[in-house]
């Protein structure tokens, strides 16, 4: 019944490949919301013109999660705003979120 | 000389952003005055196009690529001798001078349509064309021919962006219908054209000014760099229209695409492909520094010098 | 004949979505501009109603609401013949066609105004009468008398969408004002009209290209029927509008609002009604199918044949 | 008398949304309209501005800024004299009352236009003077000198909120280059104004109606007075008017500054620094009451009311 | 001084009747974010018409939680794009989030 | 690894107040996503001019998220709309998010 739920916020302009990374990653599904704030790579909003941040949120098996992060750590972590967490959920079909589940 | 109010916003935007005055458009309005302002330059140049004789232009777009190449080579040069900047920010930065702001060259044409001057309004051509090359320039001078995350996403980012896009397929629309065809679209995309500038410019004050911060903490090398090669870039554009025989309208409109820099198109294709270089910088230079510099002082300033000296102006 | 420049907007908005250009337009604009366009299509609809004669119109909106449930019956009989969709995909699907779609409706409006043929404006009512007969039918055709949800939303969904209330809002208020009376709002509603068309359309454009990955997924059968069905829908308006005694520019807004699918109120009703049916089915049939061959073929075609076999068409 | 269509669009914003109809507009484009009808107001003011007597006009702002405070005074003094509600909640509402609503001045702007009466129309100076008064009045009123999170916030919201930095740039670009300057933005900000109007009437009568609801429930103390104080405010507008020895038309104008209330900059305003005053109360009165009586009956009225007592009416 | 916080990302076609459940199963409040992803339900942004999801945050005990949830599935699972999941939260005021809370 | 994920959904109009309070406590950043939604305070969203929520997260040491909710409380709590919640969560740099962190 458990999953991990990772959350990623991190620079729009990387949201393509963020997907990519996701789903090769084996993960089912995720989902965006649009996002702005503040970090060590100073503001990010609308209102300048270095843009939006989104948040990227997947729910997965740990394996898929560790995978993930390890992956956005070695390609964009240098270069780019991102900040990455990981949570403990409940989820009432586990199987829809895993690598090998059968839809 | 009568003051062009389109200016106006763009200082009153200016201000009210200096103050933190909260009245930012939202997004969705900026994208919508985007969409605007391309399609009506580009259907403008394409009714042009139309009645002018296109075997003669072809030849012409070719030299205006290979000025994009020049002044990116140009900035990337003086940037790297200088030894103030890394490789990466030099290359990034050649890549935005060399490429060109839609939105100056709209000043531009406003500019000369109250002073009543004519111009090649199929100069709209040479705008899509400029977006490319300096990008790819850029890329190729950090990465050689293998940038960061593949070709792919970067060439989509600068043939699909929705600079070359609306701006092409204005051309080509106005082009096939020609001057009568787009008599129905004139109340909005012609008419309209210096209110939706206005709001626009309007916008860009605000946001230059939300960047301006951004100049001193990046010093005075930047500013310099950002105020003296608009003028370098001005006298190659002028002299390239010369090449091209263009008239005077003409010239200034090649001394403004020379002299702006891009900031839609570069900044979103160099973060993909050279991501280690400092986007703030070569945001800072071309929307804070150089944008206004060219809507306030360059725009008349070019005109002014080009009256005078430009062969066949009359001056 | 002159090429129509709205409709290069689809081509230009239609082949930038398949190259996945990033342009859509946000929706706050895409919204802004149905709420133009509806509003427009409504004004222009009432001051024609106001120098009408109404008793002589309100018979034929009863008219209209029978070719409403026709349209929806002939869609659902030939679905389930053909044994291809269940039950429930062909409702909803039916419910789609025998609805309309105001977006044609708007570009037939302008194709008329571009080859100066004169048609009754008042028709926009005809579009807000054809807006809820099939989607009840389709919900009916499933559930019974008892949907999903209750009707409480779905009348809602219904008859207070923007669509319906709209264009009646307009049709209304051009009533009570008359030609004179909106002579203000002329400059924004009336002719600006064509400017906002075409941005609609190229978002129309964009939308639709990404749709049509979905084709090559639901087959060809639906490819048939979102091909063949309009002609059918075309035969069936036109002959309401020869029922109604309509001039030939009349007709061909009957023919295309028989031939049209809702791609607004339809599925947003469908999908709280009828939910086990598969939304991507009856949206790709009327979104990347119908809507694009109606822009693109179907008006000039419909008029054609109009042109020769309506009577009193001079044809 | 003829309908203005306008208002008519206000009607069926209210009745769809008393019905629920799901039809707001995206917020962005409510702020684009909202951008778009200042400026308009400012620039044509700002035009006025350059072609009448500044001299003349300057002690008059004073005498407004004075109106601001006899208003803010006013209604402060009855809501306490009532008991009806705490002095904070007296505070802000007297706040709202005193400051002005600038959709209101627009729709009395077109009324005049329509019945073709002139008016002062660097009147809109004044719309920037009365924005500011009343809010600090209803702040000290009940914080005294040391309003809850500092006066840096509260000034900043009143003097660099959108009304006041719009209107005034727009009337200082008017100014500067004055009728003839401004004709090319003549089709988006002047000929468009009574569409753009229109929209934004559609909008806020959908939020009138989803405040509706509320009115219910703050008791028939808060109707009266947001049906009563316009009343008064109108006189005290129009006497204002004569003392200033205005013109009929600009009589009206003063008459609906005097009877408006703010929903914009006041609201703000109000919940940063009094933070403990019930916020729907104040909205309600103004945006559910005050400003719909406005438009629908106030105007009218009062500029009947004026024809037949304002000296040199002629009535 | 603990909640769960269930999460429910979803069609925004079923705004309305999302609200009327929780409100309904007890739940004193809720927050709604606009949000675009992809799961078995193929892709759902503005960009196609199948339209945005959104992603819907209810703070309750955890009866309640459990009583949406049973509901939600029931009544929607098969047909809609639907994925939902349950974590502890630490709330400050917890009788703020109880279904016999006074306010 | 673990650090804490405090969320405050409250009044737009606090935004500015709500940031110096964050970033004074000693967080060093933080994340806004725009939210509407019901609790005590009635319905708030773009549809009535009571406004818009934010939902501002921030990843930050406990102590850091102990001072930021005390201070809320006693500054916000009675006059605004505002709820607020903490969690854990695992993050991969935890000197990022600490007040005392070199970056
Ligand atoms: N401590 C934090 N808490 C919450 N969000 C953060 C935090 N630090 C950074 N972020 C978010 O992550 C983005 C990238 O962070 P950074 O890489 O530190 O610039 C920022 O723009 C914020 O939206
Ligand atoms: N594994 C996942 N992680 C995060 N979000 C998901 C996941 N799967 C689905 N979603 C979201 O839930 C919505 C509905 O999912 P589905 O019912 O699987 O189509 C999707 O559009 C996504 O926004
Ligand atoms: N039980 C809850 N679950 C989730 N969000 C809530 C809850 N209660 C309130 N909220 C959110 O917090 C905001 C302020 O709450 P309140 O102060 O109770 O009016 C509301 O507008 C909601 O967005
Ligand atoms: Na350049
Ligand atoms: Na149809
Ligand atoms: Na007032």
């Amino acid at each position: 019944m458990n999953r991990k739920l990772l959350t990623v916020i991190t620079e729009q302009a990387l949201e393509r490949q963020l997907i990519r990374c996701v789903m090769e990653a084996g993960a089912r599904g995720y989902t965006i919301t649009e996002a702005r704030g503040q970090g060590q790579r100073g503001l990010r909003s609308a209102d300048f013109e270095t843009g939006c941040n989104i948040r990227l949120e997947v729910i997965c098996e740990e394996t898929v999660a560790r995978q993930i992060s390890t992956r956005l750590h070695r390609d964009y972590f240098q270069d780019f705003a991102m900040v990455l967490y990981l949570e403990d959920v409940e989820v009432l079909r586990p199987e829809k979120f895993d690598a090998s589940g059968h839809q | 000389m009568q003051l062009d109010p389109v200016i106006l916003f763009f200082v009153l935007g200016f201000g009210a952003g200096l103050l933190r005055a909260e009245m930012r458009l939202p997004s969705a309005v900026y994208e919508l005055l985007t969409v605007i302002l391309l399609l009506s330059i580009g259907l403008k140049g394409g009714v042009e196009l139309a009645e002018a004789d296109l075997l003669q232009i072809l030849p012409r777009l070719g030299t205006v690529l290979i000025m994009g190449i020049v002044l990116g080579l140009l900035a990337f040069g003086l940037l790297r001798l200088s030894r103030a900047l890394p490789r990466s920010d030099a290359a990034a930065i050649a890549a935005h001078y060399g490429s060109v702001s839609v939105g100056t060259y709209a000043v531009a044409v406003a500019f000369l349509d109250t002073v009543g001057v004519a111009y090649e309004a199929y100069s709209a051509a040479f705008v899509v064309v400029l977006e490319v090359p300096a990008i790819l320039l850029g890329i190729i001078l950090v990465r050689g021919l293998r940038p960061q995350n593949g070709w792919s996403d970067v060439l989509h980012e600068v043939f699909l962006g929705k600079g070359v896009v609306l701006l092409l397929g204005g051309l080509f629309i106005g082009l096939l219908v020609g001057r009568q065809g787009i008599s129905d679209l004139e109340p909005l995309f012609i008419d309209a054209f210096k209110g939706f500038l206005a709001l626009f410019l309007l916008e860009m004050g605000l946001v230059a000014a939300s960047q301006s911060g951004a100049i001193r903490r990046h010093g005075t090398f930047l500013l310099l760099f950002a105020l003296g090669f608009p003028l370098l870039g001005a006298v190659v554009g002028a002299v390239f229209a010369w090449l091209m025989a263009m008239s005077l309208g003409g010239a200034l409109l090649m001394a403004v695409l020379g002299a702006s820099a891009s900031y839609i198109a570069a900044p979103a294709a160099m973060r993909l492909s050279v991501p280690e270089a400092n986007p703030g910088l070569s945001l800072t230079a071309s929307l804070a520094i150089t944008f206004p510099f060219n809507v306030l002082v360059g725009v008349p300033l070019y005109y002014a010098v080009l009256s005078a000296v430009y062969p066949g102006a009359g001056g």
